[in-house]
């Protein structure tokens, strides 16, 4: 039987790639151990599948359709943008888990939109390319939240929605390994006056609440006061809460955090590996 | 009067070719294409993206139709347009 | 409060456009006289608003996001396509009832997919032009569903979402009358072999459903049944299950059928008015 | 091997301007855009929208590209295409 082995959070934030060596060197250097330790799990775990759930950015979906909930089923590719170092190409799609995953979502009453050809943006291939392609031969399922645009997500949704992907995998007649990674935050002010502000208290009771394995805080917390503490960006932390909701029961560990101004972001990595 | 017709302008600026050349070429005309008011229509064309935020348009797609039309693309002149009082009236 | 006094199903054959002349004269007649009558209707119901559920023909949605259920609430303009004595133009959006739906249909676990921005195909604008722009004032929600695309919606959860949608017009202070319209079908093929052939047998059974409000009837018909006998077109009945339960109670009254292999369709209309 | 990719070749042939454009222009060209197996990149080039439709392409699709690009773009022709044998093989 198919199984979620862990769940992962990490932000994905372009401008590691536009001004790759704006922050200092040894931040530099702990920002990219980190995804380097998560890939190094991602393989010690033996993993064959992951399922990384992205944001929308106002770039792949624009205001004619702006679903809440979409899976890749079928041909993937990516970045769409053009980013030095993150290179576009294919991402070879896990498509029976796609498709389970996404029948088990419409018997469980999710109104999933669909792509069959879908070009993920950053929020799927920053993490792609540096947590899942180091390790070869795992297939992806993408997945997009929306977290950015109204009308979001709602937060109980999102984590509901991931307790449906987990027993949809749990259901699956497979030996797939599969990890599940919440692509996202933490604090950080997208396109606003604020922008270059960073919320490290904020950050750290978020990643407190991951290692804590405690969804319900994160559902407390109203898109007012997210807004308002740690910006728009701190929004994305709804797929966080998905892939809590898909590993279920787990043991949590933070990875790394990084307040990096340069890169308007306060980068936070955990782990929730599956009891 | 129309946020989704400004909003849909900024996406298609943000993320279309042909809209982007379009715009390059004759900002006016191309705006024409969308129902915006009078001042949204200034809005757009002048790069006041602290006005448009304030209307409500998503700050992503300010920040997108910037970095791929305005004059200057930087972000750094990006921040300075948004925390400096409109060219066109107070603050 | 807002009620929805009636629903009506109609077909939205964009044939009647490109070669308004191949059918004999009695037909052509007799079609347009439908059309006027359901106009005729809608107005002697003093309706306010007017949601029109349509069909996708993957030609709005493509297969990088297909939705199950869109609606627009925002601006709203169409048709797309360029047909004859289908003029493009604006369409007024009843923008506080298309959010009331919006919202309780997420309420009730409907994960809508938004349009803020929407220009709708020939499935919205043949029965928004026929029917109800004749009546001035009456203001417009645009719906889809996914009926000709694969994952088509469940034709259940069609059906529960046309309650969804009844149960928010029912909460709204506001004195709206409303009309929905279920757009499409009857028997016909779209683009294959059998394409011209008719099922009027089909097509009577489907409206005297209609008739007798008998959704259940209509929800056992299996998609492979519906293809075999009446073509792709035909799982456009989907819009047809939204409306009636939308409606609720009603009383039921087949307005008229033509089978036009001309038209390569059989044009069913039908009223079910609220009791 | 991908439907996927005939599907979004055939929908953007149906649907974009640029895309007609271009594939009326170069169709080989246009289609390595897209990641088709050489027998499919063969039915799209050649207008073969039976054994399109029986790979399992939506019909909606075959016949949407076929009145954008087909050489005759009538439903008359297109219905006799479909009926006929393919003109690579057996029916
Ligand atoms: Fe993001
Ligand atoms: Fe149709």
């Amino acid at each position: 039987m198919a199984q979620i082995v862990a769940a992962y959070v990490m932000p994905h934030d372009p401008i590691m790639f536009t001004h790759p060596e704006a922050p200092a060197e040894d931040v530099r250097a702990r920002v990219a151990a980190a995804y380097g330790e998560i890939a190094r799990r991602i393989g010690a775990l033996g993993a064959t599948a992951a399922i990384v759930v992205g944001t929308d950015h106002y770039i792949l979906f624009g205001p004619q359709c702006l679903p809440q909930m979409l899976i890749g089923v079928g041909d993937v590719e990516g970045p769409i943008e053009k980013l030095p170092g993150l290179p576009r190409g294919p991402i070879e799609n896990h498509e029976p888990m796609a498709e389970a995953i996404l029948a088990g979502g419409f018997a469980d009453g999710f109104d999933w939109t669909v792509s069959r050809a879908l070009t993920v943006d950053h929020s799927i291939s920053i993490p792609y390319q540096l947590a899942i392609q180091p390790n070869s031969g795992v297939r992806t399922v993408p997945i997009y939240l929306a977290c950015g645009v109204r009308p979001m997500i709602d937060k109980a949704r999102a984590f509901a929605l991931g307790a449906s992907i987990g027993r949809a995998i749990a259901a699956m007649h497979s030996d797939d390994r599969v990890v599940i990674i919440g692509s996202g935050g933490i604090s950080h002010w997208v396109g606003t006056a604020e922008m270059g502000t960073i919320n490290p208290r904020f950050d750290g009771m978020v990643l407190d609440c991951v290692e804590r394995n405690d969804a319900a805080s994160l559902i407390g917390l109203s898109d007012a006061l997210i807004e308002r503490e740690a910006g728009n960006g701190a929004l994305e932390i709804r797929t966080f809460l998905c892939a809590m909701g898909a590993v279920g029961r787990a043991k949590g560990e933070v990875i790394a955090y990084e307040p990096v101004p340069e890169w308007v972001t306060g980068l936070g990595f955990a782990e929730l590996r599956a009891v | 009067m129309s946020l989704h017709g400004v909003e849909k302008a900024l996406y298609d600026l943000g993320v279309d070719r042909a809209s982007k050349t379009a715009f390059r070429e004759d900002p006016d005309t191309f705006l024409q294409r969308y129902r915006l008011a009078p001042d949204e229509h200034a809005m757009v064309a002048s790069f006041d993206v602290a006005s448009l935020i304030a209307l409500g348009v998503n700050p992503m797609l300010t920040m997108g139709y910037w970095i791929q039309v305005a004059p200057d693309r930087s972000m750094r002149s990006y921040m300075a347009r948004l925390r400096a009082p409109s060219e066109k009236g107070p603050a």
